[in-house]
């Protein structure tokens, strides 16, 4: 890596020097007083849906931290890219704002499948990427933030409450078929192990499908009380409204989800959800003033008093002031001074208080539990006294004693 | 004699009706044989059959001794059998002489025409096809703008670039002006004995000017056989055509 | 005889020129990012040109070009991904890709033969070579039995567009259904560089950038050289009219899968060449609108000229990328592509070809501009 | 078993319900409509933004989406397709200029957000149709269950395609489409207004997509992308039963949806696509011209 790194400088050193050409398009400079960052998600495009809420968060967030004085008295200049929903752009675009813009960081991404599209532009120009969304796991980055939750800070109390408060055991688990959902159907299945319950299927329907016929079919005839549901995107709508029309109520069989948030709550329509469950770490209903102010502030940024606030969109928000946190203890915006700053930074985000773990760079989240109500909005019924390690590795066997992920990188033998 | 084409027993059944039911005949090398029917009589189907577009359900069609029926297209072809449509068939957006080098034909595969020009004998046939057909001034034409006559004998022209032991001619001069006709005649003649012709056709008179023995279908059978003057004098022929305006 | 020669209408200057252009932009662009990106474009340069060949020279049209352009990259991304720093013990014998642990199953032990069902299949791969010649034997492969079929059975037209179409779902539903051997909708991501000889071919490298503008200029030159062929002129003339190829004794069927193969091998080669330049494969490169997207730009350059294509497929992109980056289209830029294409189509129908060759008529340059003029209306129709 | 053929049955309706509007438009016009799946997108939005701004319910909402797609569908005609016949794969390249302008006008909201103007119901996010709760409850019938809105959707998708029957095999309108499909030159000199007549056939095909696309809105998410994903399917259900066949249609999506639903049921939704994908393949490839082709051609 290094002499592969030291000769494709010296590459480029000798055509600028022998040839003293100038450069078609010359990469941009900061300007004096400035710093620039990546904002990349998916402006257009079926993604745009979410992704577009989240780089408002995003810009919101730099808004303020630019009001309130910026970093070391320097401005955030964010430069916005569009991922344009589809892994070819979100690579590209990566690459432009890493080699070309050379920002010291770049926040985006909702999908794991764009987030792997970008991975190794960061790792192999060792720059920061900024990951604000739950995802499967299984990563151990020194070249990533994550701010999203994990599956066991989704699941760890979620699925003892099920079984122990809902008193729920006959689990039918259900997902988009890709990596996320089956990661979180497996870590599912070893917490409803240990807590006496059982589960009757583990199926998947393709990402983005929206014929629920069968599915909820078999789920009417599989015996099952509970419905764990990792069910991702648009689809979820098309399932709670099937669930309804084919007869099947949340008070007998709930529908308890990792990924419905309110966005998807707001386009099924509330009637659709409500009594059912969704666990994650933010939800709009979190009753602090912190959060009212933030949801308030939101609103005014976008210009929609009815706009909705979710998990990934908080994150979205507070990675930016964490990072800022960070530069401003490394006193320079360097991606290696950055890594290295963020490692233990606290804030105290609309969900409460989050803390980047120093090992694994994952972040400190406090799990939640929350049942829909009629208005679409959720009521928090259970949520963690104190925020949760994050393991990305809990579905192997990693617990807080015997870390796979840490600041060396990944314990590979222990897989 | 030599046989070039022998037709026996020719039948095709097309859900019942038998378009040709039975049909036989035997036409020798260099011969120009016309085949003459009342609409319906199955003429076109009987090219078809010999040609393989269509398959025949039952009987026999021997090329040179050789059976070829209800082989592929391009065997049929690669055997020996050329083929013109009443409605001219050629390469509309190629030029006439791309149109002429396409029909040098006698080394079909892929693999062999992976190479840039032709030897010097084809370059030389095609040259003497241009000069008897006359389409010297439109060679770099686009085939789709050339005049109906010129394409018929830009196809007629492709057919002897061919190197067609057995040329079939449905209708050449269907469509065509008088001094066109007259032109195609001409062609037609000049093929005599160096090609073995079968050629449909309705205008009598085009046909007294090129024809020797004639071949009468009805029904898809035969119905007479010989020389065009005696043909024209047979009372069954006679009939067979008055449903349909008789022999003009 | 003009089909003799390899350039019969004087357009031999647009090949040189472009050549010159691709070989030579390192000396001008210093920017390493955009050498990048611009390589990336030269790979899509190679779809349009394969679209080109069975489009505008067989009157194939092929809306399944992902198909090649996936398995080519999925083939060799599994070579690189075994060369990878994110393999499970990278360096030894037995590297295992690390998507490959959370598919496995319990019990299975950490080894490429038998971690999860299928794994095997990837034991070949650990010598790169093998990726690499897959990438183009793979797609060749499928293309042979497919086109068969196809051709064989005398499907045309729309219809083979269909076939394609619904092929290229189903092999995508495939590789994301089997994540065990193809990490599904996420991809082969972080892969190693690929290493010739020792040395490592970084995307950002010049020498990266080489091997795809190599790549591209040889490849133009050889369609150029098939379609001038013998074998090129009765292609077009099946495209024309495939019955009378027939009865003039060319087995049709044989000519449009000698084609369609060759544009798939050369979608194959772009995909593999493409893993090299943006370290990734991914299911979204059997995308129907990833296909039909190569189409329009095949269209936009010019359907029946390979050069147009390729430079169609480079313009778009560009013109995309700089759009999407500049401010004020950041949000319109997609709108504005649309209403390109739609013009295109309407007013440019041989796209910028047929807009070269009109002016070059206009200047008296060409003998033959209208030579394509029909060309455009030959697209199998039914 | 009767449960299994339900929901094959509504799968086929669904089918139906994309392919009906295609099998005008493709089959009797020879134009491939990409833009087909944002018509059915802009039938959905109808129905979402009447129910906003004129609290008009389903039912309303049914014709309104037929006269905004079928206009709509009018446009497109008049501005891009009347050059375009013929060319078939011109009007595939074209209407997938159309298709990405029409997402991205909504999404966009018309370009207005350009200007911070928001207008409720359009724009990039979520949107839901309200659906009447008594189309939500099932009940049951001597002891069968009944889903009362996929049996809506069955019943409004017969009803459609016996009007379409009728449209297109009992007026003077339908005999002059059909006139035009075979041969638009030899109907021209019939004295037929070819130009109108396509009009009219291409607005009515683009309508049926507006009904569609609102009783899809009742059970999937309104987003500006919703109609891509259909519209391939509907092409698939349309070239399966024969281009021109409206009876070819019916009985290929009921084909494809049976296969579909039981391959589901028996195994997982995911091979059961896969394997309506091969069957699709393997019917093309065994009958090109699909399972009911006109004979004439």
């Amino acid at each position: 890596m290094k002499s592969n790194r030291r000769s494709f400088l010296k590459t480029s050193a000798a055509f600028g020097a022998a040839l003293a050409a100038p450069s078609l398009i010359p990469g941009r400079a900061a300007a004096a007083g400035e710093i620039e960052v990546g904002v990349l998600f998916s402006q257009t495009g079926g993604l745009s849906i979410i992704e577009k809420s989240l780089a408002d968060a995003t810009l919101m967030a730099i808004e303020e931290i630019n009001a309130a004085g910026g970093v070391n008295g320097m401005m955030i200049k964010p430069i916005v890219e569009d991922g344009a929903s589809d892994p070819k752009t979100y690579n590209e675009k990566a690459s432009k704002l890493v080699i070309r813009d050379r920002v010291p960081t770049v926040f985006g991404s909702y999908t794991s499948a764009s987030r792997k599209a970008v991975l190794p532009v960061f790792e192999k120009r060792n720059n920061m990427y900024f990951y604000p969304t739950y995802y499967e796991g299984f990563e151990c980055s020194k070249n990533v933030v994550y701010t999203g939750a994990v599956p066991n800070q989704q699941l760890s109390n979620f699925v003892p409450w099920i079984i122990n408060t809902l008193g729920k055991k006959k689990f039918f688990i259900v997902g988009s078929n890709y990596i996320y959902p089956r990661e979180m159907a497996k870590v599912s299945k070893i917490l409803i192990e240990q807590h006496g319950g059982e589960y009757v299927a583990d199926e998947y329907l393709e990402l983005g499908h929206s014929e629920w016929g069968a599915m909820v079919s078999k789920i009417k005839d599989s015996g099952c009380d509970v419905v764990l549901s990792n069910v991702v995107g648009d689809s979820v709508v098309a399932f709670y409204r099937e669930f309804k029309n084919q007869g099947l109520t949340h008070d007998v069989l709930p529908i308890c989800a990792t990924v419905t948030s309110e966005i998807e709550i707001a386009a099924m329509g509330a009637e659709f959800a409500a009594g059912s469950y969704t666990s994650f770490p933010y939800f709009q209903a979190i009753d602090t003033p912190e959060n009212k102010s933030f949801i308030e502030r939101y609103r005014s940024f976008v210009g929609d008093p009815k706009a909705v606030t979710h998990h990934a969109l908080e994150s979205s928000y507070f990675q930016v002031f964490l990072w800022k946190q960070a530069v401003e203890k490394a006193g320079e915006a360097t991606p290696d001074a950055i890594r290295e700053a963020i490692k233990g930074q606290t804030f105290d985000a609309p969900n409460g208080k989050v803390t980047v773990d120093p090992e694994n760079l994952h972040t400190y989240l406090t799990p939640r539990i929350a049942q829909w109500g009629a208005d679409g909005q959720g009521t928090i019924i259970e949520a963690y006294d104190e925020p949760v390690q994050p393991m990305p590795y809990v579905a192997y066997g990693e617990a807080p004693e015997n870390l796979f992920c840490t600041a060396g990188g990944l314990d590979s033998s222990k897989l | 004699m030599v046989a070039a084409l022998t037709i026996d027993g020719l039948e095709v059944d097309f859900g019942g009706f038998k378009a040709v039911n039975g049909m036989s005949t035997v036409i020798n090398r260099g011969e120009l044989r016309v085949v003459l029917g009342p609409n319906g009589a199955g003429k076109t189907t009987l090219m078809d059959l010999i040609s393989g577009k269509t398959a025949s359900t039952a009987g026999e069609v021997r090329l040179f001794g050789r059976e070829i029926t209800n082989r592929p297209e391009h065997q049929i072809a690669r055997a020996g059998v050329g083929r013109k449509f009443q409605i001219p068939s050629v390469f509309r957006d190629l030029t006439v002489r791309d149109n002429l080098s396409v029909a040098v034909s006698h080394e079909p595969r892929v693999f062999r025409n992976l190479r840039l020009g032709m030897a010097a004998a084809d370059r030389a046939r095609i040259e003497e096809v241009i000069e008897l057909t006359g389409l010297e001034p439109v060679l770099d034409v686009v085939a789709g703008d050339l005049s109906h006559g010129q394409m018929q004998w830009l196809e007629l022209g492709m057919l002897i670039t061919q190197q067609a032991k057995v040329i079939l001619l449905d209708e050449p001069t269907a469509g065509m002006t008088q001094a066109e006709t007259s032109k195609t005649a001409d062609i037609i003649l000049r093929l005599k004995g160096s090609h073995t012709l079968l050629v449909v056709e309705h205008d009598m008179a085009f046909v007294r000017k090129i024809a020797e023995r004639v071949t009468v279908m009805h029904m898809g059978k035969l119905l007479a056989e010989g020389p065009m003057a005696k043909i024209e004098q047979d009372p069954a022929v006679r009939d067979a055509y008055l449903g349909s305006g008789g022999v003009q | 005889m003009s089909q003799s020669k390899l350039f019969k209408y004087g357009d031999w200057g647009i090949y040189v020129l472009f050549i010159v252009i691709v070989l030579g932009l390192p000396l001008v662009m210093t920017d390493v990012f955009w050498l990048n990106r611009i390589a990336k474009y030269l790979v899509y340069g190679m779809l349009g040109i394969a679209i080109a060949l069975s489009w505008g020279y067989a009157g194939i049209l092929n809306l399944g070009q992902g198909l090649f352009f996936g398995l080519g990259a999925y083939m060799v991304a599994m070579s690189l991904k075994l060369q990878s720093y994110t393999s499970l013990q990278q360096g030894s014998e037995n590297p295992v890709p690390d998507f490959m642990l959370w598919n496995a199953e319990p019990g299975a032990p950490t080894e490429l033969c038998c971690i999860t069902s299928g794994s095997w299949l990837w034991l070949p791969f650990q010598a790169q070579g093998f990726g690499m010649a897959m990438a183009i034997i793979l797609p060749v492969i499928v293309a042979l039995i497919l086109s068969s079929a196809i051709f064989r059975l005398r499907v045309s037209g729309v219809y083979v567009a269909i076939i394609t179409l619904a092929l290229v779902l189903l092999v995508r539903l495939l590789i994301i259904d089997a994540q065990p051997v193809t990490n599904g909708f996420n991809g082969l991501t972080d892969l190693g560089w690929l290493t010739i000889g020792g040395v490592e071919f970084d995307p950002y490298l010049v020498s990266t950038y080489y091997i795809v503008a190599v790549s591209i200029c040889v490849v133009l030159l050889a369609t150029r050289w098939l379609v001038s062929t013998r074998a090129g002129l009765i292609l077009q003339s099946t495209r024309d009219d495939p019955n009378r190829s027939r009865y003039l004794g060319y087995d049709v069927a044989a000519y449009q899968v000698f084609f369609f193969t060759v544009s798939a091998g050369i979608a194959g080669f772009a995909g593999m060449l493409y893993v090299i330049a943006a370290e990734f494969a991914s299911p979204s490169f059997l995308d129907i609108s990833f296909s039909i997207s190569m189409v329009v730009w095949a269209a936009v350059g010019g359907r029946s000229s390979l050069i147009g294509a390729a430079i169609g497929a480079i313009l778009i992109n560009t013109i995309e990328a700089t759009a999407s980056e500049t401010e004020m289209f950041q949000e319109a830029w997609k709108l504005i592509i649309g209403v390109i294409f739609v013009l295109v189509v309407l007013y440019m129908p041989r796209g910028l070809a047929g807009l070269a060759e009109d002016l070059a008529g206009l200047f008296g340059k060409s003998r033959d501009s209208g030579r394509t003029r029909r060309a455009q209306s030959s697209a199998p129709a039914e | 078993m009767s449960e299994i053929l339900f929901i094959g049955l509504s799968l086929s309706s669904i089918l139906l319900l994309i392919a009906l509007g295609l099998s005008i438009t493709y089959g009797a016009m020879g134009v491939i409509n990409m833009a087909h799946g944002e018509l059915v997108m802009i039938g959905a939005y109808t129905a979402v933004i009447s129910g906003i701004y004129l609290n008009i319910n389903l039912f309303l909402a049914l014709p309104l989406a037929f006269l905004v797609s079928a206009a709509v569908g009018l446009a497109l005609e008049k501005l891009v397709i009347r050059r375009l016949y013929g060319r078939i794969i011109d009007t595939l390249l074209a209407t997938w200029g159309v298709a990405i302008v029409l997402q991205q006008l909504i999404r966009l909201e018309f370009g207005l957000s350009f200007f911070g103007i928001h207008i409720e119901g359009l724009g990039p996010g979520l949107q839901n149709m309200n659906v009447p709760s008594f189309l939500t409850q099932p009940f049951e019938i001597g002891g069968i269950p009944i889903q009362p809105y996929r049996s809506f959707i069955i019943l409004v998708t017969v009803l459609l395609t016996l009007l379409t029957w009728f449209l297109m095999y009992r007026t003077s309108m339908g005999t002059q489409v059909r006139a035009i499909m075979r041969n638009p030159q030899i109907a021209a000199a019939c004295g037929i207004d070819v130009k109108r007549v396509s009009a009219f056939t291409f607005a009515y095909g683009s309508g049926l997509a507006g009904i569609a696309g609102v009783l899809l809105a009742g059970f999937k998410t309104v987003m500006p992308d919703m109609g891509a994903s259909t519209v391939v399917d509907g092409f698939l259900v349309v070239v399966v039963g024969g281009v021109g066949s409206l009876l070819g249609t019916v009985l290929a999506s009921a084909l494809l949806g049976q296969i579909n639903g039981i391959f589901a049921i028996l195994t997982n939704d995911i091979l059961a696509r896969a394997v309506v994908f091969g069957v699709v393949i393997a019917i093309i490839l065994w009958r090109p011209r699909g399972l009911f082709a006109f004979k004439s051609r």
